[in-house]
């Protein structure tokens, strides 16, 4: 099971504004990790406020080098601590937890939509899914050029991919459920990968079941243990019989498959 | 070598330190961290007659020093308790000790009923203190004379140890405490959450998706200790103190101030091994000053020794 | 332009942030800081028909992210206030009240009499919640009925502004809110702090002097607000919300839970700026938003606008 | 009055078992600074937890190079995180606050004892003290000889001092109220200065009272605010009439003559 373990900060990097790039040496983490998985970090080692841990998704990892790597946004306490920690530094971190998306074999084409810091765990994904013999495309989102996320690593990962930018400096201009739907009606994908803001999963999964489009999709809600022992990070999913089930994003999730998941606004 | 070992209404504990309802599951995430027999009991998520789905994200919220939730009782139901979860805490090596809420007076005594002849649950803890549910829950413990006819009632359909976990939520404790004392608990848990909120200023609306939640952690440690205090010096049943409680210290502090045992609840999210750490810390603490059992400590800063 | 002016029972104010009775001595320890006409109004120190000596120290423990205190209403008695503390603060800029507190009705009705005809005084604030007084304090606040009577019988003895303080230590604070409302309170004040305690596991005994404080700052926030949410929804007088206000944030949570106005007390001890740093972020997050009049906020978390 | 800064730590360098010696570089706060204030120091600029700043004593003053120094010795949470500070970073610092040890100009022979951390505002005192023409003396104590603290600064300073240590590690063996009742005997001074644990204060102050000398002890009480407005730090005096009178250490104080204080057990 997941583990807990002070890992130490080998590189603490600023990737655009307010995003930041945390690596961690963590071999073993690194050997059991899967994409879609997360970690739990403590921030503070002393002190109770900041309280809990943190999750953030397994962005990167690199079993050679024993190291697993974050992408993470400042807003708010946490995250502005953290944005302060110098390379070096020990962390304790828990990991890795949760449910790993599907690497589905019989897919020949993958359509992977990235919204904001949603890119985060689809980009480890990238990197798997790349290993195989799928076309594998993607389309990511964000408010301005400026905000778009990972793109040098995109671009090693060497990846077919499009960007949307609200402001339109960058790629199609407009939200990326727009790109989302030019792409669907020019190609023939048979698996979709997405994560975002709850309003574009939404209309993501709106989009993929008119077209009986299979693929999962990565949620988020507040978490307090983060090993599913507290029923504090419930998603309303869809129950066997239709009915409303909350499952715990820790340890059900995050990753959900599309026909699971359940939006009531 | 310190004795640890504490005896509550009849459950033999090795050690005083529980987990708290609701913070541990039904013990098997933590059992992937440590063994369960290192713990003094294990008390489960509270269960209520029929399933429930629970409140509406999100059920989280930090505070400083503290957590808001409002799980709102997501659980199961007994029956499903019973078949797919109590086994496998058979042989777990440590009492398991089951939490039980309802709506009505009825539903309780329906549960306790159920329990009552099953060999593998050491112990009941009725939770009359739940504030995230719309009907009863806190209801219950807010009133002394509504939580004695309760207990009274219950005490007359079971002979397991009976504590009674109070809500924290009233003008005074102690008079709760003496009313479910009177009606037969054998044992009484302090204190369940505070009644709080948080606002989200961006949306101009309550963070939690059930309004308000209840307060736990560090934050309210000062106001759970007084609650162990006074109740302790009130009453002759043993108090299982809680509330904040993250290190041997947290728990030392409880113990002195009148708990025979504690519960560890919000600390198991932030540090997994809070339990077995606390208990290592209690006995430590026990040698550097010289003391062979627990029961010299307990109630310590009253009664002056 | 935003429009921060409030007014409370009839007091008007530049803006909604005064300081917490207890925080800000008689003013001028923060005089030396900035300007006290920046404060939307200045309560002082809880003030008693006789000088008081006070609680044995020690008076203060730190919690996290809390603080107990237990000054036990030390002050130089109301005389010596009138004559050598209120003239330095005519002029300031600001208006100024008087919280009263007393074991015995008598010594508020003696109170409010010499205060009523003083130009200098624009409110009075009456306390009827102290928990670290043996008599009277807190005993007025936890009992609707004592608490209505008390109220009762002061507002007959002046025309002033009259704000009531409540104690957060009661199971239902509607109802005493209701009560005071009833009987002529023009302000109802939430929270005062919350009984607590810690113990010094090395000496086994209790932390404070006087063994048991009053919890303030930030790990009260979520209790108090949930007692603003709930008493600005009951009564139609205005409430000056307070407990762990340390941001423009924290008081905007506040203002959208119903309060009226705000007050400050343990974050001036952190950052001695916090009441005008208040100030100026609420204008900042009004801007923002394009909100002209703060009125537009009050409210607004339960209003749903 | 006092003010409000963010200072530069210059150094920070440990002096002894859980001690360090922490320089600030704040120009005004040296400048005003006398023997027996203190600063009130914000631990950590983010989070709740510790909330309250903490007192210290300023230990030595370099007026030309703008220093502030304190001495500390690591107690609890507060502490045990300035321990951890690198030099180079921030800290809020709020001074010079409190009532100044009285120069005595007539006084010719003074003594002063420390005990264990209340050597801190005395070194200041010392520096000061030298300047003038009096014979000063001082006597320290500590549990071992490890554990006095300033040595290396008492010796520059030049003035003459002797130790007790509880161990007999170093010089007189015994409570440094033992080596003070055997230097009481020797000498003949007119005027103390003290500070140390409320114990030994309690015993230096009936010393000193039935020779009849005159002198001043720093206290000290839990703070709050650190300015005078909560009465949090209450320590009780002999008022006017022998009553018993709660002053504020932060304002009244710290230093209080030794006919004022007061120890009710
Ligand atoms: C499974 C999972 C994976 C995640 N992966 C990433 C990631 O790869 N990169 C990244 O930048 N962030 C990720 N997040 C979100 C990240 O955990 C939060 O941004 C972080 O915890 C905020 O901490 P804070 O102390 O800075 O903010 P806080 O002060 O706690 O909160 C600031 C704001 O963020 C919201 N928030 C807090 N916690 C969460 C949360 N868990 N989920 C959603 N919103 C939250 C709060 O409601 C508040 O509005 C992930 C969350 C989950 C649940
Ligand atoms: C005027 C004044 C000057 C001081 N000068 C110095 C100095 O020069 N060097 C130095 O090392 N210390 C000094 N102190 C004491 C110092 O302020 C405390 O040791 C420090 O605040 C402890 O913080 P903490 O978070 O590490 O400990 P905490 O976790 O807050 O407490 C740990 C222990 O220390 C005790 N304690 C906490 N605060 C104080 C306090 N203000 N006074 C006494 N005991 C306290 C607590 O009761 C507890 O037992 C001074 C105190 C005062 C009032
Ligand atoms: C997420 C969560 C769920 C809880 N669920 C229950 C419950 O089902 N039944 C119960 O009696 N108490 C429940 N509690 C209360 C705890 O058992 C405990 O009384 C409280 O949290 C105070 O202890 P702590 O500060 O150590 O967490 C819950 C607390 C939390 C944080
Ligand atoms: C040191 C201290 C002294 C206080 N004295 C009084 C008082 O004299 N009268 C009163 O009504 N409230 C008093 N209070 C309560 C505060 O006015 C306020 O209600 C409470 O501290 C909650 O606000 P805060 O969290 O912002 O401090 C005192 C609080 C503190 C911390
Ligand atoms: S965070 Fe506790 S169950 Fe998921
Ligand atoms: S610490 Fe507030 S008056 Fe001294």
């Amino acid at each position: 099971m997941s583990m807990l373990k002070k890992a130490q900060i080998i590189e603490h990097e600023k990737k655009g504004p307010g995003i930041y790039r945390m690596d961690f040496f963590s071999p073993e983490i690194s050997q059991k990790a899967l994409p879609g998985q997360f970690i739990h970090l403590k921030v503070r080692e002393e002190g109770y406020h900041p309280l809990l841990r943190r999750p953030f998704s397994i962005y990167d990892v690199d079993k050679d080098r024993g190291q697993v790597s974050i992408l993470y946004r400042v807003v708010g306490l946490g995250t502005h601590i953290m944005a302060q920690i110098l390379p070096g530094a020990l962390m304790e971190i828990m990991g890795p937890l949760g449910r790993p998306f599907t690497l589905s074999k019989e897919a020949e084409r993958v359509l992977l939509v990235a919204g904001g810091m949603g890119f985060a765990p689809l980009h480890f994904l990238i990197k798997e899914l790349v290993k195989g013999n799928q076309v594998v495309e993607v389309i990511t989102g964000a408010r301005t050029g400026e905000e778009l996320m990972g793109e040098d690593d995109l671009g090693r990962s060497g990846v077919k991919y499009s960007v949307a930018t609200q402001d339109g400096s960058r790629g199609f201009q407009g939200r990326v459920t727009g790109l989302l739907e030019k792409k669907l009606d020019e190609g023939n994908y048979d698996f979709l990968y997405s994560c975002g803001p709850y309003p574009m999963l939404e209309k993501v999964v709106s989009l993929a079941s008119t077209l009986g489009l299979k693929g999962e999709v990565s949620l988020e809600e507040v978490m307090a243990c983060g090993v599913g022992a507290c029923l504090g990070c419930a998603a309303p999913t869809r129950g066997d019989k239709g009915n409303l089930d909350y499952k715990k994003v820790c340890q059900e999730g995050p990753v959900f498959s599309l026909e699971e998941v359940f939006f009531d606004g | 070598m310190v004795d640890l070992r504490v005896d509550i209404a009849g459950i033999n504990m090795n050690n005083p330190v529980m987990s708290a309802s609701g913070c541990f599951g039904y013990g098997k995430e933590y059992a992937a961290f440590y063994k369960l027999k290192e713990m003094g009991a294990l008390v489960v998520k509270g269960t209520t007659l029929e399933p429930r789905e629970g409140n509406s994200p999100p059920r989280i919220a930090e505070t400083p020093a503290g957590i808001l939730n409002a799980v709102g009782l997501q659980n199961p139901g007994i029956d499903y308790v019973i078949r797919e979860e109590l086994p496998a805490l058979q042989g777990a090596g440590t009492p398991v000790i089951i939490n039980i809420a309802g709506n009505l007076e009825e539903e309780y005594i329906k549960m306790v009923r159920i329990l009552d002849p099953l060999e593998e649950v050491q112990g009941l803890e009725v939770n009359i203190s739940c504030p995230n549910v719309k009907l009863g829950g806190m209801a219950f413990g807010t009133d002394q004379k509504v939580a004695g006819n309760l207990v009274k009632a219950i005490r007359s359909a079971t002979s397991k140890p009976l504590i009674v976990k109070l809500s924290p939520n009233v003008t005074d404790i102690k008079e709760v405490a003496r009313a479910v004392e009177e009606e037969g608990a054998d044992a009484i848990s302090l204190v369940n959450t505070f009644l709080g909120m948080a606002i989200d200023i961006h949306r101009k609306k309550p963070v939690l998706g059930n309004l308000m939640g209840g307060l736990s952690g560090p934050a309210i440690k000062p106001l759970a200790l007084r609650m162990v205090w006074q109740v302790s010096q009130e009453v002759k049943v043993p108090v299982i103190g809680m509330g904040g409680i993250m290190t041997a210290e947290d728990a030392l502090e409880f113990i002195m101030a009148g708990a025979r045992a504690v519960a560890v609840g919000t600390a198991n999210f932030v540090n997994p091994y809070s339990i077995p750490d606390i208990v290592k810390g209690i006995g430590e603490f026990m040698v550097e000053n010289n003391y062979d059992n627990l029961l010299q400590l307990t109630g310590a800063a009253w009664r002056g020794v």
